[in-house]
């Protein structure tokens, strides 16, 4: 009787696709949706349509070409993709960068890493189903941080203006008061996300325990950055192989240990917060100097040879795989993209869990996909 | 220091002083590894048939313990075969690894690393597709980035050819007529 | 409830702020001396002719291969009796605005920094119906400099603000 | 039986009053359409519609002509008569609504005895035209939104109509006209505040406002029953939003705020009666746009679970502490402090709701799957 009443009352498992054009799905990714209600059973992620071959690409061209695509490779966080091709080259050809430039760099990485997760604030925040108001507050500053680099490098998003050896050209003369005015504007919007979501009952009752991901599992999966330590593993290039200057100021790690969704946004908050601390560290210790080296060759040739560069990009471990045959391109460029890794756990993150969660929590690994597929 | 000049100089294992290699020996134990040091990392050669165990020894390991998967990719070089390249990192012990295994051009087979840490998944679909390396045991041998059906031709082979620049100006704007 | 009056009181205080809308098509932001926008020629007003001598130097460092360069005789050159230094000069130039990347590098690599990156807001409103008409020539990429539409800025490559 | 309004045959009569209904309505909603772009864009920082007209006033009728000449599609798949019926089948129940809505003493569509009933029966009715729309349109996006849609609405019936109830038990009458003439000394939140707060959650959900907008959730189902509809058809579904949600508002304003009786009675004339409504109603407005900014959306078992744990028992009690203390005859004043206490009651389990232990079949499932493959 039991199996007859079983088999009488059987359902339908529905497949639902969502994407590639969704506004959910940060871009063109695509997942089928295996639901049963309103309770996921199968996600399998489509990944691709934006495959630019940007590898490839930067094969042909020399190093100082490869600069606008290691841009467009990773749009909301140029200046830290930028950061990781040029310190792969500086490696391989050996170039000592000068003191000033490495600060100016620390300054316009972190400011990038506050410009990303404000917009990650804004994405997440009408993910969860705030209509528009997280979008605006987050354009808004986001806005003084591009106003400022479009001040400096000249462009709002491809900024092209790290070079191999060290700047492009130097900031213009009111570059820490200007700094410091977006600073201002920065933390007025951090205290506007905190004060509309971090305390929300809604938020917290759609973020808390969704989405879990075990420390174990995530170190697995190869997840990096704010994704992976909000599952409280401790994970930072900046603090494990300290590049730049991370080792003479003082921030900290931002770790959490419950591993759901709301612990990803907290991160990203209280990192947003550290960037703060680090970009006004870095500004005192600004000092005039050289912005590039004393012997720069006309053509950046490199020896042959091999290097794996990671820094850490707000959306974890963004790295450059460099392989070098003598001359003045790469023979192979590979790019180690964070969000790839991240968006690897999504099937694991979401499997049982309902239709509106899983696109919270693909949302909260924060994913580009012009990094995704490059 | 390059890793070329490296292999060159007279003492190799000299420059591999300090580093970690002399722990990754005693894991790699029965396995035929040489290595060589890179810039940051110290770079293993592994053959190709035993690098899945070679692999699970560096993660078992308990003072190497490598227990997170950089990157997983693969570099064409030509007649000297496809590279496939590992960069490994411990979480607890905070230290890389580079490990490589080189196949033959006739010979693009090598086991699936899914078997170690999930991570490798993704990537051994993506360095399949774009270098025509297979990946025995894959679980979900489909392609990532490409279209299904392209399984024949590999984008990030030297072979490969690049695509044609379409041309709007000069000559194609009717240039070379009035020239002439 | 607690957190949930706490969000409206912050929606509140944005509600009472000065909005940020830039009403921008009818008033557009000032841009900085910097800004990049598509690869302008200069003219070189005591000569009355453009700075470009047609070298190519642009062409070869072009990541995209967006510009076709052809050079020429100078016809206003000393040794043929005009007031000229330039023996060669540009003859035709494109720039294919559709695929230029604005990465300006075409501006670094030049010797005669007769290439600008042309940084007023005519260089980013340049819609137009057909993406042939995004092919720029000669005559239409000197317009801004010739009739002093432009203050262009050539960056100093490498080198330091003083003090 | 009232007579006709300009003393015409009944026929003619009823006819004008549709049409004035019909007109009115749309007026309003487009009105709020405008409004609520203004005051949301304010909500965000900017500066909402400005383009059309002066103040952007005419960006309402620019969508609507924009609306009426776009093509009506309709899906191949989708079944033509639930399709197309959807629309009016939400469009109607809500207008049927607006006739027992009391703007000014002894003027509205029709005073019925039963205002309150008549009310809650039309109103539920658009659910059916959810449903239909979501059904018929043969988009997996639309029928989850549809179901999503008719749970809510009968969820959320409940807590709604007891806390209507409670109301009516205090003034004794399912007459809305009557309920507004019986606060001219005080209004009904006063001794109400913990229905007024149930009423206006439920209203929320009634109206699928955010945070109860999960049948439409645009980052999830992408407008859920309305994803295949474009044109006039798209807009009814708009116009009936806009309508209910003036509708609702009017009504909160007649039931606990005073309507046009209170604070200054009667006496100040007809005009002054519908501008003291409208102005309640606006209040009102402002507040649920105000919520719309702030809020994220529920999740749909949260949403279920609200209602049957945490608002119908609650509204339950309010309508047994109604009896009590009208069987009793105890003064008012303890209806307002347990109402008061109801409300304390209410937001501490709402806060208690976020920190229990969620129930997730999450990691059961992975291993299941993780073992299948």
């Amino acid at each position: 009787m039991v199996t007859e009443s079983a088999s009488e009352f059987e359902t339908q498992d529905l497949l639902l696709n969502v994407g590639p054009q969704h506004p959910s799905t940060h871009g063109v990714f695509r997942m089928v949706m295996q639901v049963d209600g309103e309770v996921v059973r199968e996600v399998i992620p489509y990944i691709g349509y934006l495959h630019r071959g940007a590898e490839k690409l930067c094969e042909t061209m020399d190093y100082r070409q490869g600069i606008g695509f290691m841009d467009r490779t990773e749009y909301l966080a140029a200046m830290n993709a930028e950061l990781s091709y040029v310190m792969a080259v500086e490696t391989l050809a050996e170039l000592e960068v000068p003191e000033r430039a490495q600060w100016i760099r620390m300054i316009l990485v972190e400011l990038n890493r506050l410009a990303s997760h404000l917009m990650f604030m804004g994405a997440f925040g009408v993910d969860v189903g705030v209509f528009g108001t997280p979008f605006i507050y987050a354009w808004r500053e986001r806005e003084a941080v591009i106003d400022l680099f479009e001040e400096i490098s000249g462009d709002r998003m491809m900024y092209a203006y790290l070079r191999p050896g060290g700047l492009a050209w130097d900031v213009p003369t009111n570059f820490v008061p200007r700094v410091r005015e977006v600073l201002t504007a920065v933390r007025q919007g951090i205290a506007d996300f905190d004060g509309l979501l971090t305390k929300n009952e809604i938020f917290i009752a759609r973020t808390k325990g969704v989405g879990v991901i075990s420390a174990a599992d995530a170190i697995d999966f190869g997840m990096s950055g704010p994704s992976i330590r909000a599952s409280g593993v401790p994970l930072d290039v900046r603090r494990e192989e300290p590049y730049l200057k991370y080792n003479d100021i003082n921030w900290n790690v931002i770790t959490r240990t419950e591993g759901d969704v709301y612990a990803r946004y907290l991160c990203r908050l209280d990192e947003m917060r550290e960037s703060v601390k680090i970009v006004e560290q870095c500004l005192e210790r600004l000092q005039p100097g050289a912005i590039m080296p004393e012997k720069m060759p006309r053509m950046l040739r490199t020896p042959p040879g091999e290097i794996y560069v990671r820094t850490e990009a707000p959306r974890g471990e963004f790295g450059v795989y460099l392989v070098s045959k003598g001359g003045n391109r790469p023979h192979r460029l590979k790019v180690r993209s964070a969000c790839l890794s991240n968006l690897q756990a999504l099937r694991h993150m979401t499997i049982g869990s309902y239709v509106a969660d899983a696109l919270i929590v693909l949302g909260s690994i924060d994913i580009v996909l012009s990094e995704v597929d490059r | 220091m390059t890793s070329e000049e490296t292999t060159e100089s007279a003492a190799p294992v000299a420059t591999l002083d300090g580093t970690i290699w002399a722990e990754v020996d005693r894991a790699l134990a029965g396995i035929t590894a040489t290595a060589e040091r890179g810039l940051l990392d110290v770079i293993v050669h592994v053959p190709p048939a035993e690098i899945i165990r070679a692999l699970k020894a560096l993660k078992a390991d308990a003072t190497l313990n490598f227990d997170y998967l950089r990157s997983l990719t693969a570099v064409d070089n030509e007649e000297d075969g496809i590279d496939v390249v590992y960069h490994l990192y411990s979480t607890t012990a905070k230290h890389n690894l580079t490990v490589k295994a080189t196949l033959a051009n006739d010979n693009l087979f090598i086991d699936t690393a899914t078997t170690v840490w999930r991570a490798a998944n993704w990537l051994e679909r993506e360095t399949a597709e774009m270098f025509g390396v297979r990946f025995n045991g894959h679980p979900d041998p489909r392609t990532l980035l490409m279209p299904e059906d392209m399984d024949d031709t590999f984008p990030l082979r030297k072979d490969h050819p690049l695509a044609e620049i379409e041309v709007l100006q000069g000559e194609g704007m009717g240039y070379s007529e009035e020239d002439q | 409830m607690r957190g949930i009056a706490k969000s409206m009181l912050t929606t509140l205080s944005v509600f009472i702020r000065p909005p940020v809308t830039r009403f921008y098509p009818d008033v557009h932001r000032p841009l900085p001396e910097r800004d990049r926008a598509f690869p302008l020629l200069l003219w070189d007003k005591e000569i009355d002719e453009p700075f470009c001598t047609g070298c190519h130097a642009c062409e070869r460092a072009c990541p995209v291969e967006c510009m076709t360069v052809l050079m020429k005789d100078n016809p206003n050159h000393k040794s043929v009796g005009g007031t000229s230094g330039r023996r060669k000069i540009i003859d035709k130039f494109w720039i294919d605005y559709a695929r230029c990347m604005r990465c300006n590098i075409c501006v670094e690599v030049c010797n005669f920094d007769a290439i600008a990156m042309n940084n007023t807001w005519a260089g980013h409103e340049t819609s137009v119906h057909d993406r042939k008409d995004l092919v720029m020539d000669l005559q239409q990429l000197t317009t801004l400099s010739h009739n002093g539409a432009i203050k262009e800025w050539v960056p100093v490559l490498g080198k330091a603000n003083e003090a | 039986m009232p007579e006709g309004l300009f003393g015409l045959n009944p026929w003619l009569d009823g006819l004008i009053r549709l049409l004035m209904i019909v007109g009115l309505m749309t007026i309003t909603a487009m009105g709020l359409i405008y409004i609520e772009r203004k005051v949301l864009g304010r909500f965000h920082a900017r500066v909402g519609p400005q383009r059309t007209g002066p103040f952007g006033l005419l960006q309402s009728l620019a969508d609507a002509l924009k609306l009426i000449g776009k093509e009506d599609l309709r899906p191949r798949n989708a079944d033509p008569w639930t399709f197309e019926f959807g629309p009016y089948m939400v469009f109607v129940p809500i207008f049927l609504g607006f006739v027992v809505q009391p703007f000014m003493a002894g003027f509205s569509v029709r005073v019925l005895d039963l205002g309150i009933m008549y009310f809650v029966a039309v109103s539920s009715l658009s659910i059916i035209g959810w449903v239909m729309a979501g059904w018929g349109s043969d988009n997996r996006y639309a029928m989850i939104g549809g179901m999503r849609a008719a749970a809510q609405a009968i969820s959320y019936e409940l807590p709604f109509v007891l806390s209507l109830l409670s109301v009516s038990m205090l003034t004794g009458t399912l007459n809305i006209n009557e309920i507004v003439l019986s606060q001219w000394q005080v209004p009904n939140i006063v001794w109400q505040p913990l229905a007024f707060l149930i009423f206006f959650i439920a209203a929320l959900a009634e109206l699928n406002r955010p945070p109860f907008d999960i049948p439409i959730g645009e980052s999830e189902v992408v407008g859920g029953p309305f994803v295949e509809y474009s044109g006039i058809r798209w807009s009814m579904f708009f116009l009936g939003e806009y309508a209910s949600l003036f509708i609702m508002s009017v009504l909160i304003s007649a039931l606990f705020l005073g309507g046009y009786e209170w604070p200054f009675g009667t006496q100040l004339g007809i005009g002054f009666q519908f501008l003291l409504t409208v102005v309640k109603a606006a209040m009102i407005i402002f507040l649920i746009i105000w919520v719309r900014a702030s809020v994220p959306r529920l999740r749909i078992d949260q949403l279920m679970g609200y209602a049957w744990k945490i608002l119908l028992p609650l509204s339950l009690l309010q309508v047994l502490v109604n009896g009590f203390v009208l069987v009793y005859d105890l003064p008012r004043i303890v209806l307002t402090i347990a109402g008061i206490g109801g409300v304390i009651l209410l937001v501490s389990l709402t806060e208690r709701a976020i920190r229990l232990p969620r129930v997730t079949h999450q990691s059961s499932l992975v291993t299941q799957s993780e073992a299948a493959s």
